[in-house]
């Protein structure tokens, strides 16, 4: 198999998932769900089909890379087409234990770990919170169709396979073969060593990112305006508040 | 060595630390004491300054020999080894500057304490104030110590700041922001000329460094170029110090207050140019026509600016007038190789017109504001330990006899008298103005009837005044009869490039006329003659005084509006710039932004046919971005599967 | 039998799988004898007599809870998330046996005719303190899915204030943990253990509590915060919200985040055991016990100070009285945060310095206390009271938008 | 052993089902959660060019892009609570104010 029918087939499959995840977006009237995730299913065969041609002979290790790669996909695709939003969220939160397993595969375990507490215990758990407060009736028409369906997804499809084919062509030309890990030190050594070395400054720019962050977040969402009914009650004096017994 | 290095990197680093605490802490934490830390800091700068000098005498090398300490390597000029560092140089020049300003400034700072607190206007800078005191010390420290061109104009362009800053301190005040602004701009035309200078020497010496381009090497390297590098680093002496013609900003300059003028405007900042001056005599002395240029100047200026001090009678700019005049004389010195007799001026007048300004300050104080002389009168009684002390700090001004300006105006004239004669005499004259005018705004103040601003509460002020006007009369009286031997002996190294061009100026430039003695009995009989006069005219007969005025006709006229100059600048260079400056801004208005405008109208007109289509969604925005990106990606793609078989 | 597997398969695998045979109903019935347990200890504190029908001193108690559970009718509220208010107590249950994986229940077993030792512990991470960190962030989306597909105010309620409050106290609980982190330079849980086990002094075990007691105070506070047990359990207080985020849940659905918690208990417990109590080492006995009994021994010594633990989880849950939540936020991001923080700025700091293992730490850690103290002394910082420097602000969020 | 192109396969899928939905979804909080879909595939790939290239640098970057994540969530949460509140939708079709 020469490049052009890889780059011919990463088109097409491409384009089979695409036309899938159209298909499969929640609109109005009846959607093609059952057509939508079988032709999904085929296009992620057909991947895996294209991809297994690169192993001689296929160890447990691939086994996991397409377990996890179909299942961090599979749910990804349930991100973008379930209606209701917190199914979205946990779908990603499963995208986010694939990857964190791919990451597993690819010998970076902290980053790995990383991944799930930020992500899974952090921005998800936040992401769930606000979907929580602000969604509390139903489903509201916006979530139940979606728009310009048909052009995001061919903009979409281009953007990908363009992406794939171009990145996995020129690989194709120069297969890369993973060099052996040389395991004497622990990755979160090495990785905190290249942090803290390497990428000093980056690490402190990222902290001082992180607190503008909260910062802005709080100064955003903080609200400055007195309640109606309080306006009215003069502010204890200072250090006399915490001596009043209000309990409640 | 290394007290030598902790005590100049000391004096540095107090002030600016105690100008940073005063500005960081004094707003919302010291308040009312944030003077306490300046004051700890320029005492203790001053400490540090006669530390150092102790130690510089006590040194075990070579007495005067400069010091050059390197602090650190600063701004690398390419190559491996050509750092311009900053180093200090420590040697009798710098030793009596450092000890004359943070001296006069302790005592200005204390002053100023109570001063600014009980200050007529609505007071919102009290720490503001004490802040830039702070950071003037340092700058002038800076100045002073610096051990190479880019320091000393580091130093000059930053207490030109603070200069700028504290006239315009009452920045409400219309008057005193056009003054700041005014000195400000002034300046910058004499910086102009100071920059080119250093540049100058930069590119012909190749460093900045005094020790090298003041050595015989620097100057032989400067070569022909040195008459005009030391042209224009004067022409920055002149706009610093106010000479003719740049004096212009110095009078106005008294719209800041009263410490201001008395340390920056009068003891400190504007001798930094006879400091320069002196500083760079190997350059300034390969050229006769530079020193005598240098004379003219100082000559002329001394006796302009004291003829305009005749007439005025606002008691600040009286004393701002004989300031110029005072600086003229000292330029004079240094124009007839007197080096020496300058930098002793320059002490002593540091001495006796600060406290003559504080002693104005004080009677501004009491009067609440008012400088005017003609608006009160006699306030001996009322203010018996301002008046005394400013009699003695007037004395000292006018020359009196075994007072401390005699002995540096003497000085000055003796060698004027020899190298320039017709400066020298118009300088006679000078000395003779000046004990007039300064006894007229004396006894104008507080001779004569009692004579007070209506609803005044006039009273003495508290000792944070006194005692600085004392402190400062001390020295006002002593300090020349104290150094005039021990200061021309401690500086001879600074006089050698001097001496060395005075010795070789052709026969015949040195008149020989009159003797030390002589001069002296000269300029004490003109000085009492002055005195007489005025006492005649405003204390005895003042209808004398009157009829002088009436009499002199259109000739007082000319002097009391300041013989037009502000006019005639204003003529000459002001408004043909503004003119310039109009046809300049008709033509970026509409010639560039027509440009501007039909370079823009594409777009607009672009704009106004797309505009429609865009929604106002980001994710129909989003639409095209990813698909313009999927085609770019797939263009760059196929281009480079093309090259690719083209090889 | 144990020999006949490890030999069998020759790997530490084997032996993985019979450590799970054993642990996991070990941990179950631990489990249900921890409810037993609780009724009797909160009995013991309010001087009565707890469960003693069922069996003699009510020991069947448990069994005939299983038996209630399973009989019940499985009921499902009207309007609920079908798919989520299932999944909700089997997540809950199931991410917290996740953390068992990595605990090491004993050193290690050196069984006849194998050349190498074997692990007691089922996984042996590199990273198995972000493991369990991992693990322990992943808990709260049982309680979260449940409050919101139980189509209920109070449960809505009871979700919400667990997602807050188990994020927030993620911080306090890594940052305590980072502190053993940086002073042990490990990531692996068996190596941390097998640090604590060398004397001082020739009898006093160097366990990490002797070292660093504040951040062991702070991790304790954390646990019991993510284990949402007295007196953080704001999210299913019964006064406030009936039963918060499992009001809706009943029978075997209900006893699932029943297990669920009480497994969690058992693993953070296990994790502080290792932290702070030198995990399976037997004070008094060498480290190495690579004989069966020994290994037996140190599983009963762990089991012992999780226990330990246990108790004291219950008896704080009887004896102190509940936070407002308000004060539990605060005490999180004001108290335990900068606190913690400052905790690990000190070993840092001590670690740049090479200061050695010993109490050095140990007067750092009091230092900081000390600090935080005249700190919130002196400015009066609100760390759990009323805040009287804020004006009164309607802090209400409206659920329904529009309120500008 | 898995080669490279696989990973990057993955990820530019991930990567382009995450475009889709952010192209598509009008609740703006599945509209943030796609941009994260859209990190984790470069997330794939970050890690596994480090891999497959021997070095660390990969990952240091997919450190750091988990802060700017976890700074997008914060400030984006925030952002859309504001919203909510202001408007009463999540609706990305309410906010078109800027249109030209």
């Amino acid at each position: 198999m020469n490049w052009s029918t890889t780059t011919i087939a990463i088109y097409g499959l491409t384009a089979l998932g695409a036309v899938a995840v159209y298909l499969l977006l929640p609109r109005a009237g009846r959607s093609a769900r059952v057509a939508g995730t079988l032709l999904g299913l085929a296009a992620l065969a057909g991947l895996v089909v294209l991809s297994l041609r690169s192993f001689a002979i296929p160890g447990s290790e691939d086994f996991y890379f397409y377990l996890l790669a179909v299942l961090a996909l599979t749910s990804a695709a349930g991100v973008i087409t379930q209606r209701k939003a917190v199914y979205s969220a946990l779908y990603f939160v499963l995208t986010v234990v694939a990857v964190a397993g791919l990451v597993v595969l690819l010998e970076a375990e902290f980053l790995a770990a990383a991944l799930i507490i930020i992500y899974g215990g952090a921005i998800l758990v936040t992401y769930l919170f606000v979907i929580m407060l602000a969604q509390q009736e139903g489903q509201p028409l916006y979530d139940r169709r979606v728009r310009g369906g048909w052009w995001a997804c061919v903009a979409g499809f281009l953007l990908t396979a363009t992406v794939a084919s171009a990145l996995s062509d020129f690989l194709l030309l120069a297969p890369v073969v993973a060099p052996p890990m040389t395991v004497e030190v622990a990755n979160t050594d090495r990785l905190g060593l290249v942090v803290m070395t390497r990428y000093m400054v980056v690490l402190q720019a990222a902290g001082i990112l992180l607190l503008l962050a909260l910062v802005g977040a709080v100064a955003i969402v903080r609200k400055r305006y007195p309640h109606l009914e309080t306006v009215e009650r003069p502010l204890p004096a200072i250090g006399q508040a915490g001596r009043e017994a209000a309990p409640f | 060595m290394d007290s030598l290095q902790q005590y100049s990197i000391l004096i540095l680093l107090l002030p600016l630390l105690g100008a940073v605490l005063a500005g960081a802490l004094g707003p919302r934490l010291l308040k009312g004491a944030t003077h306490w830390v300046v004051i700890l800091a320029v005492g203790g700068a001053a400490y540090c300054a006669y530390q150092l000098f102790e130690v510089y005498t006590h040194l075990a090398v070579h007495t005067h020999e400069p010091v050059q300490l390197v602090i650190y390597d600063w701004i690398g000029m390419g190559g491996p080894t050509s750092w311009l560092t900053v180093n200090f140089r420590i040697d009798p020049l710098a030793l009596v500057m450092l000890l004359t300003v943070t001296f006069i400034a302790t005592w200005i700072v204390v002053y100023a304490r109570d001063y600014m607190r009980h200050h007529h206007h609505p007071e919102r800078g009290y720490e503001r104030f004490f802040a830039f005191l702070g950071l003037f010390v340092f700058s002038m420290c800076a100045l002073v110590l610096g051990g190479n061109f880019l320091l000393l104009y580091l130093g000059w362009e930053a207490v030109g700041l603070c200069s700028y800053l504290l006239i315009g301190f009452y920045y409400d005040k219309p008057a005193a922001a056009a003054a700041a602004m005014k000195a400000f701009l002034v300046n910058r035309i004499g910086d102009f000329g100071f920059g080119l200078g250093i540049l100058l020497i930069y590119l012909k010496c190749g460093s900045l460094d005094y020790d090298y381009v003041l050595s015989s090497a620097g100057i032989t390297a400067l070569g022909d170029w040195a008459p005009g590098i030391a042209l224009l680093l004067f022409c920055g002496a002149v706009g610093k110090s106010a000479q003719l013609p740049l004096y212009v900003w110095l009078p106005d300059a008294m719209e800041g207050p009263t410490p201001v003028s008395a340390l920056i405007h009068a003891a400190t900042m504007v001798t930094a140019g006879v400091y320069m001056v002196a500083r760079c005599g190997a350059i300034f002395v390969t050229s006769e026509a530079v020193m005598t240029f240098v004379a003219a100047i100082g000559g002329i200026t001394a006796l302009f600016a004291a003829t305009m001090a005749l007439v005025q009678y606002d008691m600040k700019r009286i004393l701002a007038y004989s300031t110029i005049s005072q600086l003229g004389f000292m330029f004079l010195g240094l124009g007839v190789y007197a080096a020496d007799a300058a930098v002793f001026h320059l002490m002593t007048h540091a001495f006796f017109k600060a406290l003559l300004f504080l002693g104005a300050g004080s009677v501004m104080h009491a009067m609440g504001g008012i400088i005017d002389v003609r608006e009160f009168g006699g306030l001996r009684k009322v203010l018996p330990w301002t008046c005394y002390t400013f009699v003695i700090g007037s004395l000292a001004l006018a020359g009196f006899p075994m007072l401390s300006g005699f002995f540096s105006k003497d000085l000055i004239l003796h060698q004027a008298l020899e190298v320039q004669p017709l400066l020298g005499w118009l300088a006679v004259i000078t000395a003779g103005l000046t004990a007039f005018y300064t006894f007229r705004m004396v006894l104008l103040a507080f001779w004569g009837p009692k004579r007070l601003p209506f609803g005044v509460h006039v009273h003495e002020s508290g000792p944070w005044i006194i005692v600085p006007l004392l402190v400062l009369a001390i020295g006002a009286a002593g300090a020349g009869y104290y150094f005039h031997e021990k200061l021309p002996e401690f500086l001879v190294d600074m006089m050698t490039p001097f001496d060395v061009a005075f010795e070789h100026l052709p026969p015949g430039a040195v008149v020989h006329g009159l003797s030390h003695e002589e001069v002296g009995l000269l300029s004490g009989v003109v000085a009492i003659a002055g005195i007489a006069v005025a006492v005649l005219g405003y204390w005895i007969r003042p209808d004398w005084s009157r009829r002088w005025r009436e009499e002199s006709g259109w000739l007082y006229i000319l002097v009391h509006n300041k013989y037009y100059v502000d006019e005639i600048l204003a003529t000459v260079l002001v408004r043909p710039l503004q003119q310039a400056a109009a046809v300049g801004s008709a033509v970026d208005r509409y010639l560039v932004d027509g440009l501007v405008w039909l370079v823009a109208a594409g777009p607009r007109l672009v704009g106004f046919i797309l505009h429609r289509y865009q929604r106002g969604a980001m994710q129909g925005y989003g639409v095209m971005m990813a698909g313009g990106l999927a085609v770019i990606i797939f263009l760059v793609f196929i281009f480079a599967r093309v090259l690719a078989a083209a090889n | 039998m144990v020999d006949w597997l490890v030999i069998q398969f020759h790997t530490q695998l084997g032996f993985s799988i019979v450590l799970l045979l054993v642990v996991i109903p070990a941990v179950l019935t631990g489990v249900g004898y921890s409810t037993y347990f609780e009724r009797k200890v909160s009995a013991w504190l309010q001087d009565r007599h707890g469960p003693n029908r069922a069996g003699p001193l009510g020991l069947l108690q448990p069994v005939a809870d299983g038996v209630k559970f399973l009989l019940k009718e499985d009921f499902m509220p009207a309007g609920a998330d079908r798919p989520l208010y299932i999944l909700a107590p089997m997540l809950s249950m199931g991410i917290a046996m996740l953390g068992l994986a990595v605990i090491p229940w004993g050193g290690s077993y050196q069984p006849a005719g194998l050349a190498e030792p074997l692990q007691v512990q089922v996984a042996g991470l590199d990273i198995g303190l972000l493991y369990l960190l991992a693990v322990g962030a992943l808990g709260v989306y049982g309680v979260v899915l449940a409050g919101w597909s139980s189509n209920n105010k109070y449960a809505f309620y009871g979700g919400l204030r667990a997602a807050a409050q188990m994020v927030s106290y993620e911080i306090p609980l890594g940052l305590s943990i980072l502190v053993i982190v940086l002073a042990s330079g490990q990531l692996r849980l068996e190596n941390i253990v097998e640090q604590q086990t060398a004397l001082w002094w020739g009898f006093l075990p160097q366990w990490n509590i002797f070292l660093h007691p504040v951040s062991f105070i702070i991790m304790f506070t954390c646990v019991l915060a993510e284990t949402n047990r007295a007196p953080f359990d704001l999210a299913e207080c019964e006064q406030e919200l009936v039963g918060g985020f499992h009001t809706e849940y009943n029978a075997m659905k209900w006893a699932m985040f029943f297990l669920g918690e009480y497994t969690h208990m058992i693993v953070g417990s296990a994790f502080m055991v290792c932290l702070f109590f030198g995990g399976w080492h037997v004070p008094g006995l060498a480290a190495e016990q690579t004989t069966l009994w020994g290994v037996l021994l140190q599983l009963a010594v762990m089991g012992a100070k999780i226990s330990i633990f246990i108790f004291v989880f219950m008896w704080i849950r009887w004896t102190l009285p509940r936070f407002r939540f308000d004060q539990l936020m605060r005490l999180c991001w004001k108290g335990l945060l900068p606190v913690s923080l400052a905790l690990a700025l000190v070993v840092v700091v001590e670690l740049f310095f090479n200061v050695p293992r010993s109490y050095w730490s140990l007067i750092g850690e009091v230092g900081v206390v000390a600090v935080a103290l005249v700190a919130v002394s002196l400015f009066r910082i609100p760390v759990t009271g009323r805040q009287w420097y804020l004006p009164d602000l309607d802090n209400r969020t409206p659920l329904r938008g529009g309120s500008v | 052993m898995a080669e490279l192109s696989n990973y990057i396969l993955v990820g530019a899928l991930l990567f382009g089902l995450g475009v889709i939905g952010f192209l598509t979804r009008r609740n703006l909080i599945v509209v943030f959660l796609c941009t994260e879909l859209m990190f984790q595939g470069v997330v794939v790939n970050l890690v596994a060019f480090a891999r497959y290239w021997g070095n660390l640098q990969g990952q240091a970057f997919a450190l750091f892009l988990l802060v700017i994540a976890a700074v997008e969530a914060g400030l984006a949460l925030a952002l859309v609570v504001v919203l909510y509140r202001r408007r009463g939708t999540l609706d990305s079709e309410a906010w078109n104010s800027m249109r030209g």
